[in-house]
């Protein structure tokens, strides 16, 4: 067991705490999942797009506190993005807006913003669109 | 808020009759060293003389057959890596379980890259090792069983008389790593015909930096490591002598109250069990239900991952663990649990709540208030749950 | 009676204000396990992350470098054996003292029975290891150097500058053994061009049951033994915290306090040692004067033996030590002086007592009024003190 | 170093602290030494008989406190003994009468009786005794 609960930001704990934006979108454009449960983290976000922009988002998470706060932060992120906008959101940008993460979570916790590429994939295919 | 602390297994707190044995041995009254002829030196040799009574007695030892060490780590780690040096010319394979302590499994597996064979036994889904799985592992080089006594995680109480009858009679060297039934479980070298049994002070009120390998008069094992003559050459370095002062009281309160306090916490921990599995769906209790330890609650709840429950608990005062990977840095859950079969998704949402002296019946009903809640809030999150795909859909 | 406590090489009382600095994580305010992510076990981590601090400013190293270990001992062994293990692929062999303590003297000797060869450099007859004696043992497969500071019998500062410049140039790897220099010399590992450095607790008014041993940063080293993550794998086992917050409180204060309260007692060291050589008769000082901690004062009586000069102090209330093998169990006297050349009887008569903080002027007084007595009862019975024979007959 | 002194009995203390017979005897009749520097333990006895018996004894002892204690002790047992009976004194009877020794003081430390026997023995050839 580890350290990681004092390396965790106000911020992630804030998120952690309140997430923002939990929940489903019924018949949503675009859904992405990322991770499996042998990681112990599953992320899995659903868009709904108008006019090419994300007009509603929201998440999924069955992971640690890390991995809950990024999502929250992620779909807070991207609500309200063109999709050109939101492709270019990385996961290092989560971490950095969440104040940092510790450096064990980055490579496992830290999956929202690749779960968004790929709903936004999965937008794109299903209405043909190039990515 | 209310504080309810629920990891003993962890460490616990050195009792304040502990403490205050400690003291003259950290201040100016007594804190010389043991290896001196003068009267402040005495002083110190006694009380440590003193110690190892009271440690050898709670486990029916002789006081000359205690090797203190700074902890359970480093008695396992003599236990196996002695053993293995002194004996390696009879023999180079060594048994062991699947779910054994980092201190004994590392070990191991460490003797696996240096010229021994290592057997791990498995384990039932209940957590139990079973004897037929041991004698089946046996071979003609065989030097070593070490098998623990109770699984730190899940709280199952190994088979060890049975272990150590067998190790007998064919005349291999047996240790158990008794770290987690140490003033827990009446222990008797002799009457669970154990060679090498480790414990370690901070698990039973007492400080930590004190641990001890009992070994067996006439069994021999090489040191981990040099220097002066302190514990007959066997643990060199200036004693820890208030730790380990206070690891003897410690070692002797626990056997004065071990039998009404253990009846204590057995019926807490009933109880916690029996709220959980009435109030929680989807929850399993991990290790076996009879052959655990009287402290031991490990649930498992499907659909979450343990580090998140475990910061929501901490939010409510209430210190658990959890054999999330999540908590400890690799990206496998325990060992202990996906021994047992568990899956990993599964693994991941388990929590271990282990009671001890400070806990009282109030801990438990505020526990089985906020658990529920918490669950529910993080299922609520969770693409993994069915029901809730269900609703949603 | 008076108590004069000259025995702080040996050991020393936890100071008030490192006590103080521990009783928290002993208690139950703060005494959760630094691996938990709860509350109890956070603050636990940030006590061992600022001791770690602590340490390291007193060394001038960086936190990151400083593994804990239980004491100077372990620590000495690591640095070895770590070493030994990681690089014995480069070469096998290993450079070290004849005066080395025993923790690193045996050690290397362990290693010498298990493939490396070993080369122990003498020493002057004033106690000093010579650079060009290093120089010359130095070979194609020296992977190692380790050479004590301060000598913990004699009190001698060895040239561990230049002896690391010189392992630097030839790319080989430097230890040294601190414990008796720490909190009593201005060290920089920097400055001192060193590798691996080991430091003791509880030689500086830090509890027993820690210690550390820092590693420059690139070094590699294996661990004694295995079990958890902590110390980054290099450590394993439960973190003493209470032990750890001590030692770093007392490597604080002793950083803070060293410069005036080693100028005090460099002061009564001379006065004791010229007062007994200007009381005594054939009497010597042992070690350099010169290159000298100002702590260690170390005395060769002629014609008496050490342990009963030591018992007829102690009987004065005066706590000392002695290089004699009556207080070892052994037949031979110290190492250290048998390597200074000094003859056997004389070595048998030799008595350390070093200073520190609860000194006053008036313990001195006390010993010089003392000691003289002492010495002339026991001569008066010794068959080879010529000048009484010479009377006799 | 080690843990000797909680192991004395009040009797070693006791002939450590004030030592019975320390000195010489001028023209002894007879004087024994056992030991050597190296093992840091010297016992010399000195004797002086009279019909048979020990009439006077002295002794001088570089050594430990246990070596001091035995010394004294033997010169008491002995005084005014044959030398027959002298003969007989072993070092365990030493050690008996001082309420016993610690064991790793048994084999150095103890060596006042054989210094006794030499000195007999040293009388003897003096005087041309067979013994
Ligand atoms: C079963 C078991 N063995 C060994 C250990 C290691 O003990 P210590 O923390 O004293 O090194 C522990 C506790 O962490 C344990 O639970
Ligand atoms: C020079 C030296 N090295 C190592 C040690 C061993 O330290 P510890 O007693 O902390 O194991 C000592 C003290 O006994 C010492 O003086």
């Amino acid at each position: 067991m580890s350290k990681m609960n004092n390396m965790y930001s106000e911020k992630v704990m804030e998120h952690f705490t309140c997430p923002h934006n939990v929940g489903e979108i019924k018949e949503a454009d675009g859904i992405g999942e990322v991770g499996s449960p042998v990681c112990g983290d599953i992320t899995r976000v659903y868009i709904q797009v108008e006019d090419n922009i994300i007009k509603d988002i929201k998440f999924k998470t069955f992971g640690c506190s890390a991995a809950i706060a990024s999502s929250s932060m992620l779909t807070e992120m991207a609500k309200g993005k063109t999709l050109e906008e939101a492709l270019k959101i990385t996961d290092a940008d989560v971490a950095a807006a969440l104040d940092g993460l510790p450096p064990q979570k980055m490579h496992c916790s830290n999956l929202a913003a690749s779960a968004l590429h790929k709903a936004i994939e999965d937008y794109q295919n299903k209405n043909n669109i190039a990515s | 808020m209310r504080r309810v602390y629920l990891d003993h297994s962890a460490t616990t707190a050195v009792r304040p009759e502990v403490l205050e044995a400690m003291l003259p041995f950290l201040k100016e009254e007594a804190f010389g060293n043991p290896s001196s002829i003068y009267s402040y030196g005495r002083e110190a040799r006694k009380a440590v003389t003193e110690a190892r009574e009271k440690v050898a007695k709670l486990i029916g030892a002789k006081p000359e057959e205690i090797y203190y060490t700074s902890g359970g780590t480093e008695a396992d780690n003599l236990a196996l890596m002695g053993v293995a040096a002194a004996y390696q010319e009879r023999g180079r394979h060594i048994i062991t379980s699947a779910i054994e302590h980092h201190a004994v499994l590392d070990t191991a597996q460490y003797l696996g890259r240096h010229g021994f064979k290592v057997t791990f036994v498995p384990v039932t889904p209940a957590g139990l090792v079973q004897v037929e799985d041991v004698k089946r592992a046996i071979t003609d080089e065989t030097i070593l069983i070490s098998i623990m006594h109770v699984n730190n995680e899940v709280g199952t109480i190994q088979p060890i008389r049975e272990i150590g009858q067998l190790a007998r009679e064919r005349g291999i060297i047996f240790h158990t790593d008794a770290v987690q039934s140490v003033g827990k479980l009446p222990i008797n070298v002799e009457e669970l015909n154990v060679d090498l049994l480790t414990a370690s002070s901070h698990k039973i009120y007492g400080p930590k930096g004190s641990g001890c390998l009992y070994v067996r008069k006439g069994i021999r094992i090489k040191p981990l490591f040099y220097g002066g003559a302190q514990e007959r050459k066997r643990r060199p370095g200036t004693e820890n002598v208030p730790a380990i002062v206070g690891f003897g009281r410690a070692a002797e309160l626990a056997g004065q109250e071990m039998d009404s306090e253990m009846e204590r916490l057995r019926r807490l921990r009933d109880k916690l069990i029996d709220g959980v599995l009435s109030r929680v769906e989807d929850v399993r209790l991990n290790g076996d239900r009879q052959q655990r330890v009287a402290t031991n609650v490990n649930f498992g709840f499907s659909y979450i991952e343990g580090e998140s429950l475990l910061l929501s608990l901490d939010m409510k005062g209430i210190c658990a663990s959890s054999g999330s990977a999540c908590t400890s840095g690799s990206l496998d859950p325990s060992h202990v649990l996906l021994a047992m079969g568990i899956p990993h998704e599964e693994a991941h949402g388990s929590v271990r709540m282990t009671l001890g002296r400070d806990n009282t019946e109030a801990d438990i009903d505020y526990v089985l208030e906020v658990l529920p809640e918490i669950v529910e809030r993080l299922r609520a999150m969770s693409p993994l749950n069915k029901d809730n795909e269900g609703e949603a859909k």
